[in-house]
């Protein structure tokens, strides 16, 4: 259990929210399959299995420069829109931890919260549209108001936000991203991207909490 | 239905191996950028305005197959629908930039849309100057109201091919940009499928289709479409779609047009001519002319059965750069 | 598998409506004979020499796509996977010819040679001289003492292409025959189907391959070819094919080759580029020269899944016809 | 019963032909699919489609001319293999009747001996190459033997020496036509020609005896 993480932490962390992402690939690649077409799961395991390779490298200066470093990997490896939203929100949620010496639940919160802004201006969706932002805006809200109760019930407040909004993405019809035409059809399946954002906080709440 | 059977190697090396294969075909006219996977014409003229193509791969020819004389400059390829990284498409704005800016035209999806901005952002801060068109021809997408939710599919071959033109002979990116909005402008299509075709890296097909049944409007990925039913006659299926893009633009009688019918994949040559023909009675009821009439495969969804149509209106100017000469591995006229 | 879904109408006109299709695509380069299913180029020149090719449809866009300028002057199209009559033929001879007589040029089958056969007996009854070349480059059909044996696949492509331009330039049949008779004898093909095409009017699919097998040297109807086994990867097969052609002629080292792959049907572009790089590479290290490569639906068998590889060897004669410009439907080339 | 046939009782007798052979059609479709490329049925259809039609208008001068008309329509509307060698079968053949008032046991074998010499000329097979001359060859030597014996049993014998001849072939393996490149696993199944064949004869047979 970890109220604060070391540079070298946080990029253990990183490595294994890399690890459980390659680990649901097929998982990933049914829910596109339904909705999308059908390559989440290939993509996120392009970028994450790079970012585990960056990890192993990385000399971890600072948690921002290990943040934005994954960013960096995600966006130069994966492709598609995943390796830009992701891509994003590691790089611009990064700028949340510049300056700190460990990763603590301000800083959390901070990065979901840019990362959230920088999604946001990248693609112009919105929550509701049935994407990753409906996974990660709640998970956002809830670190915040959990800051004052640190790091190890942020993380869990958020991923338990994020879980949330992953089932409420099947109540969503989508209006960007491949299943836009979908319209009704899309409704009882969850988002592929949010599932993944989902997947991204488990792993960092199961990190903090061991 | 059984996953489809495929002649590949490493499913995982299937985008690179296709550029390997184009590059080769191609005979010294293009060059592959550093192992990568972009391809860039070995002779891009100074001073030129540069075209950059580029998208997901799994639609060859599309696009690296039009990377050629009087058509683009060079295309970063991602991986099976999948758009490029910023970072290879800054590499091949770099590799085919000559000094006056470089149009990048691709098709109206988030993926690309996100990754495409990301790249001119970056190749702002590098001093290449760039304007973007996103092609969305697809009526099936979207109601007029909403035209940039539209999808790019096949209209993709009619913007590009004029793009080309117009970059080879205007000498400002603005010019260019011009000319490339009025050809996305007038472009529309509409596309039915029959079959799925699949990912080679799952061996999954992109969705399902009942025996019997045929989906209107499906997108170039296998995204859903306005309608699924009973497969009809070739004609009651040309004619839906044909009506539905002629109210769109709208064309009306006096127009004068081209036409693409362009192959998803796996649906035969004679299907293609018994549709391109049936469009051609329809439009000459209407009193619109067909300036000239392009049948093959030139944007595909891997093997997916089915077509889609397509018709830009034409004016001088348009007509001019449309009948320009070109050469490029997909496509070459005279 | 259930039987393949298409877009038509009555299968019994597809021959017709196709023709329709081709012919209003091509903008006034060609016409249809009389409302019968032959096409004809409507400019040929005064006493040149005619080309006539034709066969069985079914396998568009052979032969009616070949049918443009440097190219063929006229096709009669026979039903699907079934030779044109006499009349037919002899009626398009008739409309083709100028005076220095006609080559026809067709796939080496029993029905194609019967039926050409009588219509040349009674072409010459009405005064008009004509010499046939009959394509015979399948290597899988018939080992090389029985060349006569062998099928016509892809290879009417080079021969075609070759026949075309030395049509359009020489003046004298027999010379035109001769540089046909070349192209013809320094051509070799290969094919292999993963998957089965079908006839409309019936329906059926022409074989039956299981999910998990391929057929090596199958050819352009579904006839038998050499081997049946489980798919292995592109490479491994891309290279049997190419080794079985090689020593067939034989070609090497220091050799000049035009490569052709030619899509049977329902192949991705992707699995042909991957295919045509492992040429590319197989006949480097054999220190053969590809002078030129084409990649694409030339002779398909409806919706097969295969491809074949084509190789010619060339001589300073060859490659002037075959890189003089064409135009028609089917191919392009400036 | 009839020992000689008039001119229009020989047009009525190439009707009943061409009905026989539209009637076979799926079975011709399925025998070629076995070693062909499958459309022999709808070839023959064609053909004998146009026959019917052809006899219902023509002028029964002589038996000679209905014979050539029937095989020039064979020819014009046929296609393919078949086309050719059953057009030439009854254009050759009809030349064994000319200057013939009527059909008789004489007239039958020399159409089908002069039809053979046609077919083979025209096509280059020899008997054993398993096509439709496997069962012609048979059925003209069965017919010349039977002049004698009048044309009911002319007919009959040739068609049973046309149906021994289809089961022979199922033991080739073809070296013509499509199913050349077979091999041996042509082995077991009959020629569609052949089997086309020995239905013609059958037609004239039943349309004699009755
Ligand atoms: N504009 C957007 N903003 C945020 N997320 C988006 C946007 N567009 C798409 N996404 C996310 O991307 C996911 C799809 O990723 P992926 O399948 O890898 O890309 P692609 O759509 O290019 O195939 C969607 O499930 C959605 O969560
Ligand atoms: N050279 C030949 N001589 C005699 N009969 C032949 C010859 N070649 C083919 N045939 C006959 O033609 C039949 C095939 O007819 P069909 O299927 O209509 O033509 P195709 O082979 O053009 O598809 C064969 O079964 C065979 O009996
Ligand atoms: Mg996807
Ligand atoms: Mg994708
Ligand atoms: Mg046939
Ligand atoms: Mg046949």
């Amino acid at each position: 259990m970890y109220d604060t993480l070391t540079p070298s932490q946080a990029r253990d962390m990183l490595s294994a929210v890399a690890q459980h992402l390659v680990a649901n690939v097929d998982m990933l690649t049914e829910v596109d399959q339904a909705i999308g077409d059908g390559d989440h799961g290939i993509g996120m395991r392009r970028g994450f299995a790079a970012v585990e390779e960056a990890m192993a490298t990385i000399d971890p200066e600072s948690v921002s420069k290990v943040f934005k470093a994954a960013g960096t990997t995600i966006m130069a490896k994966t492709g598609g829109a995943a390796g830009a939203v992701f891509g994003t929100l590691f790089r611009a949620g990064s700028a949340a931890l510049e300056g700190r010496p460990a990763l603590d639940a301000e800083g959390l919160a901070g990065f979901l919260l840019l990362g959230l802004e920088g999604v946001e201006k990248r693609g112009g969706a919105q929550p509701g549209q049935k994407t990753m932002i409906d996974a990660l805006a709640p998970a956002s809200v809830a670190a915040e108001a959990a800051i004052a109760s640190g790091l190890v019930v942020a993380v869990r407040n958020a991923t338990d936000a994020a879980k949330a909004g992953v089932e409420a993405t099947k109540g969503m019809i989508a209006t960007t991203g491949k299943a836009r035409t979908l319209g009704e059809r899309s409704l009882g399946h969850p988002d592929p991207g949010a599932v993944s954002m989902s997947l991204i906080l488990e792993a960092m709440r199961d990190y903090i909490a061991a | 239905m059984g996953k489809p059977k495929k002649l590949l190697n490493n499913p995982v090396e299937v985008v690179s191996e296709l550029i390997d294969g184009l590059v080769a075909a191609c005979g010294g006219d293009l060059y592959r950028l550093d192992g990568r996977n972009a391809v860039v014409r070995t002779h891009i003229a100074n001073d030129k305005v540069a075209l950059l193509i580029g998208g997901g791969s799994g639609h060859e020819p599309m696009f690296p197959g039009f990377v050629g004389s009087n058509l683009a400059d060079g295309a970063p390829c991602g991986e099976v629908f999948a758009a490029p990284t910023p970072d290879l498409i800054v590499d091949t704005l770099s590799a085919i930039e000559r000094g006056r800016g470089v149009l990048m035209v691709y098709g109206n999806y988030a993926g690309d849309n996100m990754n495409f901005d990301i790249a001119a952002e970056l190749a702002e801060e590098a001093g290449i100057v760039t304007r973007t068109v996103r092609v969305w021809d697809d009526v099936a997408a979207a109601p007029p109201e909403r035209m940039t939710d539209r999808r790019g599919i096949a209209g993709d071959f009619f913007v590009i091919k004029v793009a080309g033109g117009a970059a080879a002979e205007l000498d400002n990116l603005d010019e260019v940009y011009r000319v490339a909005i009025k050809a996305r402008d007038n472009t529309r299509s509409m596309g039915v499928a029959l079959a799925a075709g699949s990912i080679p890296e799952t061996g999954e097909r992109t969705f399902e289709l009942p025996e019997d049944e045929i989906e209107i409007g499906m997108g170039a990925h296998g995204e859903p479409g306005i309608a699924r039913r009973k497969i009809t006659d070739a004609d009651a299926i040309a004619e839906e779609m044909t009506n539905l893009i002629l109210a769109d633009l709208p064309f009306s009688a006096g127009d004068e047009v081209a036409l693409l019918v362009n192959n998803l994949g796996a649906t035969t040559c004679m299907e293609m001519l018994i549709v391109s023909r049936k469009v051609h009675q329809l439009l000459q009821q209407r009193g619109i002319v067909i300036h000239r009439t392009d049948v093959g495969s030139f944007l595909t969804c891997q093997e997916m059965a089915g077509l889609s149509i397509t018709l830009m209106k034409l004016d001088a100017e348009l007509k001019h750069y449309l009948d320009m000469p070109a050469r490029s591995f997909a496509y070459s006229r005279a």
